[in-house]
């Protein structure tokens, strides 16, 4: 018992460094990107490549003067950006990276939740996943609201009715795939869609992979559906009046959630850490570089959805809002449900 | 392991704190939540029940539970805003007469 | 053990957030203290066994339910509440009422103690909850399960009449 | 409905003037007056026609009578109670049918002239129409239970055709008058009715007479269940044939218009309850003593309503006095088992009596509005069809050869003295007597002597002419043709009955037999010598009575008056109908109002319910005051009560729990 909480405490660390690296670095490909597709260089300055950057800005961040504008709901204020973040940061635990990890005597899961001997997760990992998502609303509406400022109050308010509506559909989108599975641990699905490509739950759930992927959009907020923060419209939405960390918590929170939300798809849709096609991982790699595969087949994926976002985001352009819960309620959400329906009438047909 | 006991006891200890919440705030919206409170109360002791019975019905009826509390706070909420709007107020202590 | 400790943890926890709830006089503290005793009740759960019911007080409770609470409050710009004339029914009638109620349940409760036994999951039985409670409800409570879809359909319609703006 | 037997359409013969009702009742307000009155017409024409075409069916074809044609179910319950719609016709509801749809058409011709200039044209047509329907649903119903459908469906039509001027607060009187009286007699007719369910188990008329037929005769030592029934039918027959002692709606029932006079109150619905004693012979045949009672009332309310006649000024009050005078007779022939000749009178009657009262329509349509007899006189001149036609019906109600009326009367003044009754006899011949004299006082003051002006004023105004009618004229021919048609009716219309003993053949008598079988009582001796010296008595009888109506009336106009002062207090008294109405409103009215008002107001309702009900709402209103504090409108003083009781039920739990 003790052993296996000591080796969940090592494996979260471990995971929380590699993920915040993971997003200071994924800033610097989004700027690096987006300049590309805008025809200019993105950071060069700092390091080759300007790959130091991302050290320069927390630095920035760390040491710029924290300021609480007066007004503000003080306990939420502070509260709301440690809630973005400590949910957006939670649902990386019920994420399976990989296989198992043999480390000499013991072997672990390559999970932070999953069981002592590595080889099953919780039954409940993708709910799990759902409400944590849910309930990262609140450290966005809460921060908007206690700014006690009506952009802040609007952006938030924009937030939380957008995140409610497509978090049905998100949620709906992810039923076909269960269906199929027939579980709801991550590890599971994974394992069903072992042995390549064709086995990837994309070709059968197609409509279901680009429900989840707009809705995913939307979750995070992230263009074209960035409404909460439109610059034009709302300065920054919810967090107008943020400034040095607790800004860069919600700016934390937002990648995190990216990869969250890339990390879930590579798994439901892409096959995880399986490989594209059986035998690709050369037989002749020491243990534990075999070992290490499929976490890098599973970063692979990742890498190929979190640029897909940026890609996105560097070409199109904004939703008006009514647009926005138009398309979710009466596009999303009925070809969602659709979906569900005509996946169970197969998978009832089949068995 | 866990009494049953201890389960109910918390359950209805719970329990009367919602009913004391809407005994002695005056908030529309805080005397809602305490309803919310006395329904998840409940919910406790019927999963502590099937628990200990060892079925699922418990569950499944705290499953019939929460879709009737979602309900009732998707329409009591949609009461309160058409209140606010017409009396421009959240007090039930000012939302005593049935017309204005 | 371990249950023991956890469950008398979370347990405290949950009556504390439901005593903030009752103190705090802004709803937005009261309803994320509700937050957390929705939260520390899902936990309770998941030491019952109940994970699914657990997963579900999240995303319903907790991720819909509460969000739709602050809401509203955000919406209406809901303050402090503020300090009318006393219900006199409330405070001497209601409240010792109360108090009564909590002491003839735990009397009862000190009453049986010795009749009842553990409420936890006894061996791996439920192991498979989500399938079998997918199979209760499709099978022995398919009706209500129905029904219970058209009552969220009525509220739905019931809710979108309500609030919205009339005409006039 | 029995397959054998070929459909006579017997339904639709009320139901077409219903049709009619229905559409003018409905849309006639819209409607020019012509499409009014031919809805009126055509519908009952259709009756009349079809009326015809079934009497013809069943008189000539070898049908099984009665033919009896079952439709709807309509009542059943308990298992043995059944009631239909089913229809029933035989040679009576024949004669009746013919005579209801016959005169009743001729009437509505009539109408068509008189309501010219009337308001509510449609609603009188409309009216009409409905009385139509119900009248042939009396006659022709198979039970009892629909008869009285019928019977209080033309009870009601005539409450609406009496007080057809309803602006009128004397109409308006004399409708209510009508029903409430009327209701005394259908309570009888009700009593009947539950009696006969109990000991016949039926209502159908196969049924009860079957039965009826099959118990001894009650002979005075053993009166039972048929005299009760029978004297409780009878009591509803006087309600609505105005015998004594409920004949006083009849004479105010003349606020109505003149040809709902000749039809309902004169021609068919009054003898509706003739119609019924006919009808239920079989069970009056076994009780003498009903029928004892029966020739009694008939008697009494045949020379009662005579003397009253002769005073009377109202030309339609005397014609009023004189249809209750001739129903008398009806009753009295009913009374002596003389059913046939009852029918016989009742056709004739209708005859020459609705030729009366639309001459005297026509009479007072041409004084524009004029009912009183003193402002009358020489108008033989002025509408001499009028005149004429009003002869033959005077002629006729005297009783002269060969017109109906003689024929009629002297089988009933037969029928009296040959079954016995010598006393009744003579009060039936002076009855013929006075009846002489009033109508052709009624035919001298009008039509002889000089043109009296208005010494009383406007006079009866129901009318729509102007008052002062200097231009007498006659009635158009619409409303002649009808009197025409009726005066030649009224002439030959005895003819099918000539007595063996004058030569003829009974064809009439003959022709009813088979339903009304006389019983028990019909063994009258054959003796044609007595038979005619009886009708050359009442002849002479009649010739007396025209004898001092012209002395009176015509010849010496002082008479009347000195003879008056002579016999001051009797004349008053039979001037005002024997104060009758007065007795009637000491006994009975002034009781029920003061009664009403002392007792059931202001003791009983004011004093004792009101006080209750006021002490209740008060206490309630008492503990309420204090109760009310519970629903303060507080939702937080809600929940304490709820806290309050959910505590009190955990309690009892625990209680219960521990015992």
């Amino acid at each position: 018992m003790l052993t296996y909480i000591v080796i969940a405490a090592i494996k979260s660390l471990v995971l929380i460094h590699v993920l915040l690296g993971a997003v200071a670095y994924t800033v610097w490909l989004e700027r690096k990107v987006v300049g590309r597709i805008q025809n200019r260089w993105g950071p060069t300055r700092v390091g080759p490549f300007g790959l130091l950057q991302p050290i320069a800005d927390g630095v920035k961040f760390i040491l710029k003067e924290d300021l609480t504008p007066p007004y503000v709901y003080k306990p939420l204020f502070i509260l709301a950006p440690f809630l973005a973040v400590v949910m957006a940061l939670t649902s990386i635990a019920v994420i399976p990276l990989g296989g198992q990890l043999p480390l000499g005597r013991w072997s672990t899961g390559l999970q932070i939740t999953s069981t002592a001997d590595g080889t099953g997760d919780i039954n409940i990992a993708l709910l799990i996943l759902l409400g944590v998502t849910s309930i990262a609303v609140y450290g966005i509406a809460l921060a908007g609201w206690s700014s006690n400022n009506k952009y802040s109050l609007l952006g938030s308010l924009r937030a939380s009715a957008q995140m409610i509506s497509y978090e049905l559909s998100l949620g709906l989108s992810l039923v076909g795939v269960l269906l199929l599975a027939g579980s709801l641990s991550l590890r599971k699905i994974v394992n069903t869609q072992s042995g390549g490509l064709v086995h990837w739950y994309i070709w059968p759930q197609l409509i279901g992979f680009f429900i989840y992927l707009v809705s995913a959009y939307a979750e995070t907020n992230r263009i074209p559906f960035d409404l909460p923060e439109a610059e034009t419209e709302l300065v920054a939405g919810y967090h107008t009046e943020y400034s040095a960390m607790k800004f860069a918590m919600f700016f934390m929170a937002e990648y995190a959630n990216m990869f969250t939300v890339a990390c879930v798809a590579t798994l439901l849709f892409f096959g995880g850490w399986s490989e594209p096609w059986p035998g690709l991982t050369p037989q002749s790699l020491p243990p534990l570089v075999k070992a290490l595969a499929p976490l890098f087949w599973f970063a692979l994926k990742v890498f190929v959805f979190i640029f897909v976002y940026i890609w996105v985001r560097g070409t199109l352009p904004r939703f008006r809002y009514d647009q926005l819960m138009a398309f979710g309620w009466k596009f999303l959400l009925p070809l969602a449900i659709a979906n569900i329906i005509i996946t169970s009438f197969i998978v009832a047909w089949q068995s | 392991m866990v009494p049953l006991s201890y389960y109910l006891g918390l359950s209805a200890v719970l329990f009367c704190l919602g009913v004391l919440g809407f005994l002695i705030r005056r908030s529309i919206i805080t005397i809602f939540m305490s309803i919310e409170l006395m329904l998840n109360a409940v919910n406790l002791s019927f999963v502590a029940f099937g628990a200990y019975l060892h079925t699922l019905n418990g569950q499944v009826f705290v499953f019939f539970v929460m879709v009737v509390a979602a309900a009732e706070a998707a329409v009591g909420l949609a009461i309160i805003i058409a209140v606010f709007r017409t009396r421009e107020t959240l007090n039930v202590d000012r939302v005593n007469l049935l017309k204005l | 053990m371990l249950h023991l400790i956890l469950f008398f943890i979370f347990a405290a926890v949950c009556i504390a957030a439901a005593i903030n709830l009752l103190a705090q006089s802004h709803p937005i503290n009261s309803a994320l203290s509700l937050i957390v005793v929705m939260g520390s009740l899902a936990v309770l759960y998941l030491l019952l066994g109940a994970e699914f019911v657990a997963a579900i007080q999240i995303i319903v409770y907790a991720g819909a339910v509460m969000v739709l609470f602050v809401f509203v409050i955000m919406l209406l710009n809901a303050g402090t509440e503020e300090h009318s004339g006393k219900s006199y029914v409330a405070w001497f009638i209601g409240i010792p009422s109360v108090i009564a109620l909590a002491a003839l349940v735990v009397y009862s409760l000190l009453l049986h103690q010795g009749q009842t036994g553990n409420a936890s999951v006894s061996s791996n039985s439920m192991i498979g909850s989500v399938q079998e409670i997918a199979k209760l409800l499709f099978g022995k409570f398919l009706l209500p399960f129905e029904v219970t879809s058209v009552l969220i359909l009525i509220a739905i319609m019931g809710a979108v009449v309500l609030a919205k703006r009339g005409d006039n | 409905m029995n397959h054998n037997e070929p459909n006579l359409y017997l339904w639709l013969i009320p139901l077409l003037p219903l049709a009619g009702a229905a559409i003018n009742g409905l849309f006639g307000r819209r409607f020019p007056k012509k499409v009014v009155a031919t809805v009126g017409l055509v519908f009952v024409a259709a009756a009349f026609l079809l009326s015809a075409w079934a009497s013809w069916q069943l008189t000539h074809l070898p049908l099984k009578i009665p033919h009896i044609e079952e439709h709807l179910p309509w009542i059943t319950a308990g298992g043995d109670f059944r009631v239909d719609f089913s229809f029933y016709l035989d040679q009576l509801s024949m004669v009746m049918i013919l005579v209801v749809t016959g005169v009743g058409f001729l009437i509505h011709v009539y109408s068509v002239g008189y309501m010219e200039h009337e308001g509510g044209y449609y609603r009188f047509f409309s009216y009409l129409n409905l009385f139509m329907f119900f009248m042939l649903t009396l006659v022709l119903s198979s039970s009892y239970l629909l008869m009285f459908v019928g019977w209080e469906g033309v009870g009601l039509a005539s409450y609406l055709l009496i007080g057809f001027f309803l602006t009128k607060d004397s109409a308006a009187n004399a409708g209510k008058k009508a029903f409430i009286v009327n209701r005394i007699g259908d309570f009888g007719f009700l009593i009947a009715m539950f009696l006969m369910f109990q000991k016949f188990g039926s209502l159908n008329f196969s049924d009860v007479f079957s039965k009826a037929s099959s118990l001894p005769v009650e002979t005075a030592g053993g009166v039972g269940i048929l005299t009760a029934i029978a004297l409780l039918l009878m009591l509803g027959a006087t309600g609505k044939s105005a015998q004594v002692p409920l004949y006083v709606w009849l004479p105010d029932a003349m606020e109505g218009p003149t040809p709902v006079s000749a039809l309902i109150h004169a021609a068919t619905m009054v003898t509706a309850g003739v119609y019924m004693v006919a009808r239920s012979n079989a069970i009056f045949s076994r009780s003498p003593l009903a029928l004892v009672v029966v020739a009694i009332i008939g008697c009494v309310t045949a020379l009662f309503a005579a003397t009253i006649g002769m005073t009377q000024t109202d030309i339609k009050r005397v014609l009023a006095y004189s249809t209750i005078s001739q129903l008398g007779y009806m009753f009295l022939a009913c009374g002596v088992a003389a059913y046939s000749a009852a029918i016989f009178h009742l056709m004739t009657h209708a005859f020459f009596k609705a030729l009366l009262f639309l001459c005297a329509g026509s009479v007072i349509h041409a004084l524009g509005g004029e009912q009183d007899m003193r402002n009358m006189g020489g108008l033989r001149k002025k509408i001499p069809v009028t005149f004429w036609t009003m002869t033959i019906g005077t002629f006729a109600i005297a009783g002269f050869p060969p017109l109906a009326g003689f024929f009629s009367k002297d089988e009933i003044l037969w029928k009296v003295w040959a079954n016995g009754y010598k006393a009744l006899w003579v009060a039936a011949i002076i009855t013929a007597g006075i009846t002489s004299f009033y109508m052709f006082r009624l035919w001298f003051m009008t039509f002889f002597g000089e043109r009296r002006e208005a010494e009383h004023g406007a006079g009866h105004d129901n009318h729509g002419h102007a008052n002062n009618g200097d231009h007498v004229h006659e009635s158009p021919l619409i409303m002649l043709v009808p009197l025409m048609i009726l005066a030649f009716l009224s002439f030959t219309g005895g003819w099918v009955n000539i007595p063996k003993a004058l030569g003829g053949n009974n064809h009439f008598d003959e022709f009813l037999s088979p339903v009304l079988s006389t019983g028990t009582m019909s063994a009258e001796p054959e003796n044609p010598s007595l038979e005619v010296t009886l009708a050359i008595t009442s002849v002479a009888v009649a010739s007396v009575g025209l004898f001092l109506a012209w002395l009176f009336y015509c010849k010496r106009r002082d008479l009347p008056d000195k003879f008056a002062a002579a016999l001051n207090g009797l004349y008053t008294l039979v001037r005002d109908k024997y104060r009758i109405d007065e007795l009637y409103n000491w006994l009975f009215v002034q009781p029920v109002v003061e009664g009403s008002r002392k007792l059931l107001w202001q003791e009983i309702d004011v004093g004792t319910i009101d006080t209750l009900v006021n002490e209740a709402a008060d206490s309630a209103q008492l503990v309420s005051n204090e109760a009310r504090k519970m629903q303060s409108g507080n939702i937080r003083s809600y929940a304490g009560w709820v806290a309050l009781g959910a505590a009190a039920v955990v309690a009892y739990m625990i209680w219960v729990g521990l015992r």
